[in-house]
C-alpha cells in the first residue's frame, strides 16, 4: 500500500499544476495573445468590481461551463461519449507521478526522493501513459456521430501515433548520455558540469591549452548535449498535445472543431482542460530531461548545503536547498510555458500533410541520425579518454 | 493475500472480462476494440506485477498505444458504425470448435495443477531494461535482427496493398 | 612378403602427380563446357603438354627420393580420410613403392611423349573446332584417372582411377561421336568393362567382410597385406544357387579381381572390346589400348601379389588364360588387314603374355614385358599413325606396300619395334619375352606348365610371323597404290616423329634394365637384373627364382630366338619372296582361315548369346512392360488419374473457401494432438 | 512471488481460448484479427510468467519478438482488410471465399 509520503508528493504536483497553474495558464494564454496581437485581453469578469485584470476569467469560465447543459447527440455511442474526455484528461494527470521536482535530500531519516514514483522505468511509463492520451481523441471522434468528429479523430489518431514514434527515438541520445531512464537520475546526472574543451585532453597536450579552458564549464545539461534532440523532442511533444501550430485534428478552419465539436458544456471543458494541462507537463518533462530538471546551474546540491550548512546547520540548509530547487524547477517550467505560448501563438497552423511529412520525412530521419551519431561520439570519447 | 495477489486477481478478472468483451460484442467493433484495449493494459500491469517492466512499458506502449490504434483507425476509415452480417454460412463447426477447445483447455487446466516450479523471488533488476538489452543485443541478436527484416518487409507490404493503385 | 605397413616416410610430394593432369582438365572442362570459348590452339598444347611434362618432371623426382635411401622404399601422401565410419576409414592417399614408381615413370613418360604426338596427329582433325582442345582434356582426364590407380594406396582409390580411365577410355573411342560406329565400339568398350568391375567390385567387399570379420576392416594395400595371412585359408561356402561348392577364401577373391583384371586387360573371355576400340584416334590407342589402361590388370594382380601367392588355383587359371589368350589373339592377328587391328590383336596377345609371368609367380617379369611392351607397342602404335597420317587415314594394309621409299624414317622406327616385340636380340622384348617364358618354364607349381611354356614359344614365333608379315605388306614389295596417291605420301610433322625418335631409343634400350643374370654372369655384373631387385621388396616370393639351370636357361633362349627367327623367315617367305603364296593357301585352307579372319566368331557368338536376348529382354519386358506399363500406365498416370477423380468426387467439397472453417479443422487438429499428448 | 505459476498459465490458457473462439466465431474480419492479437497477448503471458519463474530473460525477449511480429502481422493484414473493403465492400470474411471449388 502506497504510504503517506507517496500521497503527499502526487498531492502536491496535482495541486500545483491543477489549481495553481491551470488558471494561470489560461489567463497567460489570454494574455500573452492579446500583446501578440495588440488588444487589451480579457479583463471584464469582476467580483463588485474588483477585475484584477482579468485574472476572475478562468473562474468565470468555470463556473458557465458547469453551468451549461450536456449534451449527448442523436445516434452517438452514449458511454464512449461521456467516457472520451475522461480518457483525454487522465495521462496528463498520470504523468505527474514520475517527475521529480526536486532532488534528493536527507532529512535525517535516510534519503527522499522529491517524486512520488520514483520508477527505474520511468520514461517508458511516461511514454506509455502518453500513448493512452490517443483514446480520448479517438473516441471523442467517433462517438459523437458527426463526420467532423470522425475526421478529426482520424486526423488525431494518425497524426498523434506519428510522433510517438519520432519522439521516442529522439531522446534515445540523451539516454545514452545519461546512460538511464529514470527520471530522477537523469536529473541528478544534470546536477553538475562538464568542462567544454575537455575531451582536448585525450589529445595529450592539455598542458599547451590556454588556462581558461579548463575554466570554462557549463551546466551538464541535456540541451547543450544533446541540442538536436531537445528540438525534436519538444517539436514531437506540442504535436502529440495538438495544439497549435499541430491543431489540425480541431482545425477550426476547416473541420469545425475536429473530435471534440460535439461536446458541450463541462465534457468541453475537460478536454480544455487536458490540453491546458499538457502544457505544464510537457514543461515539466522537457525541464526534468533538457534542462537539468530541478538543477541550479553551476550550484550543485553539495555546494549548496556545504555552503549553507556553516551558516544554518544541515537540517536548515538541506530545506533551503530544497526549496531553492522546488523554486528553479517551477521557474524553468514557467519558462517552458511561456516558449509553448510563443511558439502556439507565433506560427500558424500546417497543412495535413505537412504534419505527416514533418514528422515521416525529416524528424524521423533526423532522430536516427541523431542516434548514430551519440553513439558514434560516445564510443569515440570512452576511446579518447581511456 | 497479499497487496500484490490482490491486484493480479483483479487484473486478471479485467482480463478475462475484457476479452470476453471483445469477443462477445457482436454489434459494434470499435467497442471491441476499446474492451481490446482495456485487456491490453489489465495484462501490462500484470506484467509490472511480474517484474516485467521493460515488457510492461512496451505492451502498453504498442498494443495499446499503436496496435489497437491501428485498429480504431481502419475501422473508422471504413466507418464501420454496426456490423450486421447475414446470417452465417456454416454454424455447426464453429459451435464445435468452441466445445473442442473448450474440453482441450479444461484437460489443460486440470493438467496444469501442481506440475509447475514455484516462483522465486526476482534477482536485483529483473525485467529491466540494462538485463534485457543486454540479451537482446547479445546473445539474441540474430533473432533481433531478423525481426528488423521482417518489420521492414511488413512496412513494404502495408504500403503497397493500402495504396490505391499500384502504379 | 610386404612387411612396411608401418615402415613409410610421409611426402607431400606425390599429390602433385595426378593433380597436375587433373587441373589442366578442369580448366579445359571449365573453358569448354561453361565459358564456352576454347582455348586457342596454343594454349591447349601449353597447358595440356605442360602439366604431364611437368607430372613426369616430378614422377622422376619421387623416383630418385626412392631411389636414394635403403631400407623401406614406400612414400605415402596422405590427403585426408575420405570416408570415415567407424572403426572403418578410407584415406584418400597416394602410395608411391616401386611397383607404382616404375608404373608413373611410364605412364607419365609415355603418356607426355603421346601428347606431343598428338599435336600433329590431331592438327588434321577439323571435324569441329572445339576437337582439338576436347581431346586434350580427354588426354589430361585419362593421365589424371590412370595415376590415380597406380598411386592409390587402398582398393577404393585404385577402384576410383580404375573407372576413371574406364569413362576416359569410352569418351576417347567415341571421341568422333557423329559416326555411330564409333559410339557402338565406346558402348561396348564401356559395358565389357563393366562385368569386369563387377567381378572387380565383389572382390573387394568379399575381402572386406573377411578382413572385417577377424576384426581389421580396411581396404590399404599395406594393412591388407599384414592381416592376409589370417584369412587367407578359410574357406567359404558359395551359395546354393552358385552350386554351393567350399572355395578357398583367397582363390575366390583372387578370381574375382581376375574377372576385373580380364575386362580391363583385355583377356578371354572379355577381350573383344580392345580391337573394337581401334574406333577411337590412334594416340589413344597408343596411349589407352597398349601402353597403359589395358595393363592396368597386370598391375593389380602384381599389387595383389602376396594374394595370389596365397591362391595357387586362381594363379593357374591367370596363367592359363593368359597362354590361351596369347596364341589365341596371335592366331587372329595373322589375317587380319587392318593395321591397326593387327596391332590391337598383338596387345591382347602380349597382354596375355604378362598374365602368363604373373599366374606362374614371376610377377617382376610381368612388370618388365609390361614396361618393355608400353614403349614399343606404344611406337608400334605411333608408327602406324604416321602411316595412316601418310595415307591419309587409310588404315588397310592391302592398299598399301612399298611405303619405305616414300616414309623412310617412319619405316625405320616402325622397323625397330617390330624387332622389339617379335623378340630378336638385343630389342627390349627378348629379355622379357624371354624371362616370361623362363618363369612359364620354371613354374612347377602350375599344371601343365611345360605345355605353358610350349605355348609360349608358338605365341612368340607367330608374333614375329604377323608383325614381320605385317611390316612386309606395310612398307615393301610392290606397292598397291595408285601413282598419284602414292605421290601423295609424305613424312609427318616434327611433333610426330621426335616421340618416335625416343620411343625407338627406348624399345631399343628398355631391356637392359632387366639384363638377366645369366648373360651378367659372363660380364661379371652381379644382380644385373635390377629391375627385379628393385621390385623385390613389395612383390610375393622376392626376386623370382624360376629354378633353371642356367645351361638350361641358354638353351631355352636360343630356342625362343630360333621361334623368333623361324617366324620372320616365314613371313619373309611368303610376303617378300613369294606374294602369290599366300593367296593359294588361302584358297586351300579356305574354312579355316575365314574362321580366323572372322576372329573365330567370337562376336557374333557373343551377340547371339547375351547381347540380343539382353536387348529384347529389356526391350520387350523392361522398357514395354515394366516401366511403360506398370511404373508409367499404373504407378504413375494411375496414381494421378485415382486422385483427380477422388478429388473431383468429393475431395474438392472441404475446399469450401470458407477461412474459418479451415482455421476450425486446424484448431480441431491442435486440440485432437494436445488431447492425445497431454492423454 | 505473490501466486503460483500455475494461476498465471492458467490465465493465459483462458485467454488463449477465448481469442480462439472469436477467432473461430466471428465474421469480421478485423474482429477476427483482434482476436489473434488476444493469443499472441496469451502467449506471451505464458512467456513472461515463466521467464519470472526461471528468473530467465530469455523469455521476455521472446515477448519483444512477439510484439514485433504482432505489429508487422497488424500492419498487413489491416492492409488486406482495407484493399478488401474496397473491392467488396464489406469486412464479412465469409465474403472472401472465391478460393474454392
Amino acid at each position: 500500500m502506497p504510504d503517506l509520503g507517496v500521497l503527499l508528493k502526487l498531492l502536491f504536483m496535482v495541486i500545483v499544476v491543477m489549481a495553481a497553474l491551470l488558471p494561470v495558464i489560461t489567463w497567460v494564454e489570454r494574455k500573452q495573445s492579446a500583446v501578440m496581437q495588440d488588444r487589451i485581453g480579457a479583463n471584464r469578469a469582476d467580483i463588485m468590481g474588483i477585475r484584477a485584470i482579468g485574472l476572475l476569467h478562468p473562474l468565470a469560465d468555470v463556473l458557465k461551463l458547469f453551468g451549461k447543459e450536456d449534451v449527448v447527440p442523436l445516434g452517438a455511442n452514449r458511454w464512449m461519449h461521456l467516457m472520451a474526455p475522461v480518457i483525454a484528461l487522465i495521462p496528463g494527470i498520470i504523468t505527474l507521478a514520475v517527475i521529480p521536482f526536486a532532488g534528493v535530500y536527507d532529512f535525517g531519516s535516510g534519503p527522499v526522493s522529491m517524486v512520488a514514483a520514483d520508477l527505474d522505468w520511468g520514461m517508458l511509463y511516461v511514454f506509455a501513459v502518453g500513448s493512452i492520451a490517443t483514446y480520448g481523441t479517438v473516441i471523442a471522434g467517433w462517438s459523437s456521430n458527426s463526420n467532423w468528429g470522425l475526421l478529426g479523430s482520424l486526423r488525431g489518431s494518425a497524426q498523434m501515433i506519428s510522433y510517438e514514434v519520432t519522439m521516442g527515438l529522439s531522446i534515445v541520445g540523451l539516454f545514452m548520455c545519461f546512460n538511464s531512464l529514470k527520471l530522477q537520475e537523469i536529473a541528478q546526472a544534470q546536477d553538475t558540469t562538464f568542462r567544454v574543451f575537455g575531451f582536448l585532453e585525450a589529445f595529450g597536450w592539455v598542458h599547451a591549452l590556454p588556462r581558461w579552458v579548463s575554466v570554462v564549464k557549463l551546466p551538464m545539461w541535456g540541451i547543450l548535449l544533446q541540442p538536436l534532440g531537445f528540438i525534436l523532442f519538444l517539436t514531437c511533444i506540442m504535436a502529440e498535445n495538438k495544439r497549435p501550430p499541430f491543431d489540425v485534428p480541431e482545425g477550426e478552419s476547416e473541420i469545425v472543431a475536429g473530435y471534440h465539436m460535439e461536446y458541450s458544456g463541462m465534457r468541453f471543458g475537460l478536454f480544455y482542460t487536458a490540453e491546458f494541462l499538457e502544457v505544464p507537463v510537457i514543461g515539466m518533462i522537457v525541464t526534468t530531461l533538457f534542462l537539468g530538471g530541478w538543477t541550479i546551474p553551476w550550484l550543485s546540491t553539495q555546494k549548496i548545503i556545504g555552503g549553507l550548512t556553516g551558516v544554518l546547520g544541515v537540517g536548515a540548509a538541506t530545506g533551503l536547498c530544497f526549496l531553492l530547487h522546488v523554486l528553479s524547477f517551477f521557474l524553468k517550467v514557467i519558462a517552458m510555458i511561456w516558449l509553448q505560448m510563443q511558439i502556439r501563438w507565433t506560427l500558424p497552423r500546417f497543412r495535413y500533410d505537412q504534419v505527416m511529412d514533418l514528422c515521416w520525412k525529416i524528424m524521423l530521419p533526423l532522430s536516427l541520425a541523431n542516434v548514430f551519431v551519440t553513439a558514434i561520439a560516445i564510443l569515440a570519447l570512452q576511446r579518447l579518454y581511456r | 493475500m497479499s497487496a500484490g495477489a490482490v491486484l493480479f486477481y483483479l487484473f486478471a478478472g479485467f482480463t478475462i472480462l475484457a476479452s470476453l468483451g471483445m469477443v462477445l460484442n457482436i454489434r459494434n467493433t470499435v467497442a471491441s476494440a476499446m474492451s481490446l484495449v482495456v485487456a491490453m493494459i489489465s495484462l501490462g500491469a500484470i506484467y509490472v506485477l511480474l517484474d516485467a517492466y521493460l515488457v510492461a512499458a512496451i505492451q502498453i506502449m504498442v498494443y495499446a498505444g499503436a496496435i489497437v490504434v491501428l485498429f480504431l483507425f481502419v475501422v473508422m476509415l471504413l466507418n464501420l458504425r454496426t456490423d450486421v452480417f447475414p446470417v452465417a454460412r456454416s454454424r455447426l463447426p464453429k459451435l464445435l470448435g468452441i466445445a473442442l477447445s473448450g474440453w482441450g483447455l479444461w484437460v489443460f487446466l486440470r493438467l496444469l495443477a501442481g506440475t509447475l516450479p514455484a516462483i522465486s523471488p526476482a534477482p536485483e533488476g529483473f525485467g529491466g531494461f540494462r538485463e534485457l538489452g543486454k540479451a537482446l543485443f547479445t546473445r539474441y541478436v540474430l533473432p533481433f535482427e531478423v525481426t528488423s527484416f521482417l518489420l521492414l518487409a511488413a512496412i513494404v507490404g502495408a504500403v503497397i496493398l493500402a495504396k490505391r493503385r499500384i502504379d | 612378403m610386404v612387411d612396411t605397413a608401418a615402415a613409410a616416410t610421409d611426402t607431400t610430394l606425390l599429390r602433385w602427380i595426378p593433380f597436375l593432369p587433373l587441373a589442366a582438365a578442369a580448366v579445359h572442362g571449365v573453358l569448354l563446357g561453361l565459358v564456352r570459348r576454347p582455348l586457342s590452339r596454343r594454349g591447349t598444347i601449353f597447358l595440356s603438354c605442360g602439366a604431364v611434362l611437368a607430372s613426369f618432371l616430378i614422377s622422376l623426382f619421387a623416383f630418385a627420393e626412392l631411389l636414394g635411401p635403403e631400407g623401406p622404399r614406400v612414400r605415402v601422401d596422405n590427403l585426408y580420410t575420405w570416408i570415415g565410419a567407424g572403426k572403418f576409414s578410407a584415406e584418400a592417399s597416394f602410395l608411391l613403392d616401386p611397383i607404382s614408381a616404375v608404373m608413373i615413370l611410364v605412364v607419365t613418360f609415355v603418356g607426355f611423349l603421346i601428347h606431343v604426338y598428338s599435336i600433329g596427329y590431331m592438327d588434321d582433325d577439323h571435324r569441329d573446332d572445339k576437337g582439338f582442345q576436347r581431346f586434350f582434356c580427354y588426354l589430361n582426364l585419362f593421365t589424371f584417372s590412370m595415376l590415380m590407380l597406380v598411386l592409390g594406396d587402398n582398393l577404393l582409390v585404385m577402384f576410383l582411377g580404375w573407372e576413371g580411365v574406364g569413362l576416359c577410355s569410352y569418351l576417347l573411342i567415341g571421341f568422333w561421336y557423329s559416326d555411330r560406329w564409333n559410339a557402338y565400339c565406346g558402348m561396348k568398350a564401356f559395358l565389357v568393362n563393366r562385368i569386369g568391375d563387377f567381378g572387380f567390385l565383389v572382390g573387394i567387399f568379399i575381402l572386406f567382410w573377411a578382413l572385417a570379420d577377424v576384426g581389421k576392416p580396411t581396404v590399404a594395400f599395406r594393412e591388407i597385406a599384414a592381416a592376409f595371412p589370417q584369412i587367407a585359408d578359410r574357406m567359404v561356402t558359395l551359395p546354393a544357387w552358385l552350386g554351393g561348392a567350399q572355395w578357398k577364401l583367397a582363390t575366390l577373391v583372387g578370381l574375382c579381381f581376375f574377372l576385373g583384371a580380364c575386362g580391363k586387360s583385355a583377356q578371354i573371355p572379355l577381350y573383344v572390346w580392345l580391337p573394337d576400340a581401334m574406333a577411337g584416334p590412334t594416340p589413344v590407342s597408343a596411349l589407352i589400348h597398349a601402353a597403359t589402361m589395358v595393363t592396368a590388370g597386370v598391375y593389380m594382380v602384381c599389387r595383389l601379389s602376396f594374394l595370389y601367392a596365397a591362391a595357387p588355383g586362381a594363379s593357374a587359371v591367370i596363367a592359363w588364360t593368359g597362354a590361351i589368350t596369347a596364341i589365341f589373339a596371335a592366331t587372329i592377328a595373322i589375317t587380319q588387314t587392318d593395321i591397326k587391328k593387327v596391332l590391337a590383336y598383338s596387345t591382347v596377345s602380349q597382354l596375355g603374355y604378362m598374365f602368363l609371368a604373373a599366374g606362374c609367380g614371376g610377377y617382376a617379369a610381368a612388370l618388365f614385358h609390361l614396361a618393355t611392351h608400353a614403349f614399343f607397342k606404344a611406337l608400334l602404335f605411333l608408327g602406324a599413325g604416321a602411316v595412316i597420317l601418310a595415307m591419309h587415314h587409310e588404315q588397310d594394309t592391302d592398299k598399301m606396300g612399298g611405303l619405305a621409299r616414300a616414309i623412310p624414317r617412319t619405316r625405320w622406327v616402325f622397323l625397330i619395334g617390330v624387332l622389339a616385340i617379335s623378340g630378336i636380340p638385343p630389342f627390349s622384348g627378348f629379355f622379357s619375352k624371354d624371362e616370361i617364358l623362363l618363369t612359364a618354364f620354371g613354374a612347377q607349381s602350375i599344371p601343365g606348365n611345360t605345355w605353358l611354356y610350349a605355348i609360349g614359344v608358338v605365341t612368340a614365333a607367330l608374333t614375329s610371323l604377323y608383325m614381320f608379315r605385317l611390316y612386309f605388306r606395310t612398307f615393301h614389295g610392290a606397292t598397291r597404290l595408285a601413282p598419284e596417291n602414292f605421290r601423295r605420301v609424305h613424312e609427318p610433322t616434327e611433333t610426330v616423329r621426335y616421340p618416335l625418335y625416343v620411343l625407338a631409343a627406348f624399345s631399343l634400350l628398355a631391356g637392359f634394365v632387366g639384363f638377366p643374370q645369366v648373360y651378367g654372369d659372363w660380364l661379371g655384373i652381379p644382380d644385373s637384373n635390377s629391375l627385379a631387385h628393385f621390385l623385390a621388396p613389395v612383390l610375393a616370393g622376392g626376386v623370382h627364382d624360376p629354378g633353371v639351370s642356367h645351361g638350361e636357361e641358354l638353351r631355352l633362349a636360343l630356342f625362343a630366338i630360333c621361334a623368333a627367327t623361324g617366324g620372320l623367315l616365314v613371313a619373309w617367305w611368303l610376303y617378300l619372296r613369294s606374294p602369290e603364296l599366300p593367296g593359294r593357301i588361302m584358297q586351300s585352307f579356305h574354312a579355316f582361315w575365314r574362321l580366323l579372319h572372322e576372329k573365330y566368331f567370337v562376336d557374333e557368338v557373343y551377340d547371339a548369346l547375351f547381347v540380343r536376348p539382353t536387348v529384347w529382354i529389356s526391350d520387350r519386358v523392361f522398357f514395354r512392360f515394366i516401366d511403360a506399363g506398370l511404373i508409367d500406365g499404373i504407378a504413375v498416370n494411375g496414381a494421378a488419374h485415382g486422385v483427380q477423380a477422388l478429388a473431383a468426387r468429393g475431395l474438392k467439397y472441404a475446399q469450401s473457401g470458407l477461412t474459418q472453417s479451415y482455421l476450425f479443422l486446424m484448431i480441431l487438429g491442435t486440440v485432437a494432438i494436445v488431447g492425445w499428448l497431454l492423454r | 512471488m505473490l501466486v503460483p505459476l500455475e494461476h498465471v498459465i492458467a490465465l493465459s490458457a483462458v485467454i488463449f481460448g477465448i481469442g480462439v473462439i472469436g477467432a473461430v466465431t466471428r465474421r469480421n474480419v478485423i474482429v477476427i484479427l483482434m482476436s489473434i492479437e488476444l493469443m499472441l497477448n496469451a502467449v506471451n503471458l505464458a512467456f513472461v510468467g515463466f521467464s519470472r519463474a526461471w528468473a530467465n530473460p530469455g523469455g521476455q525477449v521472446f515477448v519483444l519478438m512477439v510484439i514485433t511480429v504482432a505489429a508487422a502481422e497488424v500492419a498487413v493484414g489491416l492492409g488486406i482488410v482495407i484493399s478488401l473493403f474496397r473491392n467488396r465492400d464489406s469486412v464479412d470474411i465469409e465474403e472472401v471465399s472465391l478460393l474454392k471449388w
